[in-house]
């Protein structure tokens, strides 16, 4: 099981790339800018990693976010990021 | 374990260099070992000895040497990507025929092959990207 | 409180959110900039730009204080033409009564007439 | 030639066009680099990246190089594992004897297997 | 009448704010990544801009793309792109 | 016509200054004004002094001074954003306190108001960005 991180907002192609890029049990978490991608109206888009998508905390937080989000993203803090990369074989960076 | 950082963007252009900073010092709080900070791409401007941003905002450069200097963390820059982004240290200085420096200590130039050594022989590397 | 009728003059299209760059601060100096030369400027919001306007923003990870102080300021700079890309504001889900400041919705054909209205268009 | 039953070593993937940034070029120095180290190389062209592999590429307007002379040096450097991305080759309308070097086609089920299976795999 | 620039490959985000931004009369050059574009395949996203739809000669050159283009793009050089900022009445950059 | 010109990344980041190089010089060739080139965001990077690119490649800080050598074209760089991207004259490095300089004339630091000038004073602006 890998970890993969993507920082740029939904509407980017990136997320295309990242998604090409995961396995079937590999976890998604949205960081910087890219966790615009946790508002509701942008579920669909990552229907292909429900249920292991996540974003951080202090990235929602800066941003207003926090309240808006889709309840379905889970929510870490920067020490959920690093328990995160410890479990996961890898981590692989989209930006 | 033992972690290694790739940073890729510039401190006051992209959060990137805030991410890597806050998740490195995490990583120390934890007790990780972080083996090596390497900079590439516009992230070589983390090394910028000159950089000199409003009072009321983190200095970043500042912020990366005294994490050198705490927990001994090297701050690798790519030489390469450095030099042609005008990050240049006495001694690249002096080859080139360039009075005065940007980059100084703790921050130091070293070659791409420290990228390669540093992901494949680390548990685990996290990138920061733009 | 400027004349309406004089010619518009600086636009300004903010496409970055807050904290993940520097384009939207930098482009927000352009525009207080030019407001403080007392020039009329009108400020579009686009994409992701609109999630700036968001209520209840917070200082960085590192203490950055992000742009919502800056957008606090624009009424004082007589910067009170804002507006926001509606499909935008659709594609995000939000709707206006969540966002900090008022503004008004535009479309594609009212974003082309304003593009072409002003004297400098500079895109961020 | 190297013994292909050892494990993948590093995956650079490849996602923007040259000339237009430094991505593309910097990427293919970090492959170079493991490479002359003696690891282990993939290499995968996604998105624009693919354009890298075209023909008849030149310098640029001031006299840069570009990366075609850098991706006709690859086999020197034994790395002969080119992989590009079929969805990114359909969507540019380019078929495989429209680029300079012999590649393999791959759907996102492999990209997802490759990424799992190297030890460090990086973005430019 | 008003010329508009493109930087970014037809796949991002960027296209759309261009059209946006864009009137009737407009003109878009594409220029740097932007020549992308200019292949038949991306000839759709570009509907909207038929008949006014230009590309930059050296950078479709310098990335071999010159004889793959869409032959309904026209092709300027550097200067030729000077002549349309001087018929333009203002040039707006997108990227 | 009077020009201006608008750029906004790094020299060895992106085609931007190569294309707002090759734009003003034959801007310049078709005997247009280029009332002055403003560099704000990374853009300031084009007046890094020490920049020490590979010899096979363009020197684009060299070519930018030249051109206000020889045709008179003002280089005006942001001053808020070169600072915090350690872009520092002899005279801001002796404010904040540090030793040496990384920018030289001909850029010259200068105001935001200098970029809102250029735009409504000449009859084109053109940006080039990242």
């Amino acid at each position: 099981m890998l970890l993969h991180t993507l920082n740029r907002p939904p509407t980017s192609q990136v997320l295309a790339q990242a998604l090409a890029g995961m396995g079937p049990d590999d976890k998604l978490l949205l960081i910087e800018d890219g966790v615009i991608g946790a508002l509701p109206a942008h579920r669909e888009r990552f229907g292909r990693v429900a249920g292991r998508l996540y974003a951080l905390q202090e990235d929602l937080e800066s941003r207003g976010l926090l309240s808006l989000r889709d309840e379905a993203v889970r929510v870490v803090d920067v020490g959920g990021f690093i328990s995160m990369t410890e479990t996961s074989e890898r981590t692989v960076s989209w930006y | 374990m033992r972690y290694a950082i790739l940073l890729l963007d510039a401190p006051y252009t992209s959060q990137a260099s805030h991410s890597a900073l806050r998740f490195t010092r995490a990583l120390l709080a934890r007790g990780h070992d972080v083996e090596g900070v390497f900079f590439y791409h516009d992230g070589v401007h983390n090394a910028a000895r000159l950089a000199a941003p409003p009072q009321d905002e983190p200095h970043l450069v500042d912020a990366w040497a005294e994490l050198a200097r705490e927990h001994g963390v090297p701050l690798q820059v790519c030489i390469a990507a450095a030099l042609r982004r005008g990050l240049l240290d006495e001694q690249e200085a002096a080859r080139h025929g360039k009075e005065g420096a940007s980059v100084a200590p703790p921050f130091e130039l070293t070659g791409l092959g420290q990228l390669v050594d540093l992901g494949l022989r680390c548990d685990r590397l996290i990138t920061f990207g733009p | 409180m400027q004349d309406t009728a004089s010619p518009a003059e600086l636009m300004v299209i903010l496409r970055h959110a807050p904290h993940g760059s520097s384009w939207l601060k930098e482009g927000l100096d352009v525009a207080l900039v030019a407001a403080a030369f007392d020039r009329r400027v009108t400020l579009l919001f686009m994409g992701e730009g609109i999630t700036a306007l968001l209520e209840g923003q917070q200082a960085g990870p590192l203490g950055q204080k992000g742009t919502a102080p800056t957008l606090a300021m624009l009424e004082m700079y007589d910067i009170d033409n804002l507006l926001v890309e509606q499909r935008g504001m659709d594609e995000l889900g939000l709707t206006s009564d969540q966002l900090m400041l008022p503004v008004r919705g535009v479309g594609d054909a009212e974003i082309s007439r304003l593009v072409a209205s002003h004297v400098l268009v500079l895109n961020f």
